[in-house]
């Protein structure tokens, strides 16, 4: 199982904040093929511009998604 | 001591200050930077400001720009503290502390600390206007 | 409110950041310089430091260099606070502080007025040390 | 009257805080001229790099002290 979750503008635009998907060794571009499948519209919005972060830290399209996992998408940081 | 910290509470410069001042006698100059809640942004009157974070990986990444700043510059000590949640109008946001031997250090940290925390920490902010709500998603 | 003072006793800067936030709404970055006395210096082992300084003109001078700050930079409010007489090791020397709309000039007139005040305003500093007192006289 | 003062280690070696001359219309050079001939040396200790405030300014030598002027005279400045 691979939690995906979302933050900020992009999880009330996606309208959750946390998918779970019984998936495993697949690249990060994979995954959101299959995010987009079950939830229309989502490879677009990540594709204007989120971060992706795998464990913890932003991650490349090309990473490989193993069981247990932790996918973040965000939009651009705005703290401080 | 923790270094780094993320709570909803507001905070205490002095105690903070203090913190910083114990970990050594060397300190000659502490430099801080305060971000608190303005009522204006680019033409929109902001009625409160609410934040969001990524937990695990905000706290982590603070503790990153932390070292990174303590390897690169040459001072003694920093402490970093971002509040989350709803934040009113002229209230504390994030506090940098940094204390060195000697200021011109201190400066130089404190000013990378800031514009990296606003680069690479996942935390969000929504503006909350008259007209309705808004996610700043502008890059730094 | 008094924006500029040279006195014997400790201050607050806690009191001080909320003076600069109860002049404007607009201020979204706060920072701070705080100089504190260190235990070493240029090899000597210091005891404590005593600072003297000729009154009328002192304060004169730093009303003048904050409200050339405040010409200068694209700031909000300043206050500034010098101690005077005995100073023990890791106590507050000085506290400058500076609220603005924005970071970037709020560090950079902060930075502008720690060097400005060491070079123009008449105080001097005496270290104690084990071999005896040295009033330091080194140009800026 | 003019009362000229001295500060810091300046005021140590010249071993007084404050002189009072009664003097008018006269230059800072020819005052510092004065001062040296009632306390032999103050004049080196002042070429060594003093600086010299007239009624709370930084003076120059050629400036004209009258009566009721304050002249300070102090080592470079420490503060911060």
């Amino acid at each position: 199982m691979v939690s995906v979750k979302f933050f900020a503008g992009l999880r009330e635009r996606v309208g959750t904040s946390e998918i779970k998907l019984d998936i495993s060794d697949v690249t990060l571009e994979e995954l959101i093929g299959i995010l987009d499948e079950k939830t229309p519209g989502i490879k677009e919005l990540i594709e204007s511009g989120a971060t992706i972060a795998l464990n913890r830290s932003v991650a490349k399209l090309t990473d490989v998604v193993k069981d247990k996992d932790v996918v973040a998408i965000f939009p651009p940081v705005s703290g401080g | 001591m923790e270094a780094v910290k993320i709570q909803k509470e507001d905070f205490s410069l002095e105690k903070e200050i203090e913190k910083i001042k114990s970990t050594s006698k060397r300190i000659g100059g502490i430099v801080t930077f305060l971000g608190t809640a303005r009522d204006f942004s680019k033409g929109k009157e902001i009625k409160k400001l609410v934040f969001e974070h990524y937990e695990d990986m905000a706290i982590e990444k603070l503790k990153e720009i932390r070292e990174k700043a303590l390897e690169r510059f040459d001072i003694i000590e920093v402490l970093i503290i971002h509040r989350t949640g709803e934040i009113g109008i002229g209230e504390n946001i994030v506090l940098i502390v940094v204390g060195a031997k000697h200021r011109k250090d201190a400066f130089s940290a404190c000013t990378w600390l800031i514009d990296e925390l606003k680069k690479v920490v996942p935390i969000w902010k929504k503006e909350i206007t008259a007209d309705g709500e808004i996610w700043v998603e502008e890059h730094a």
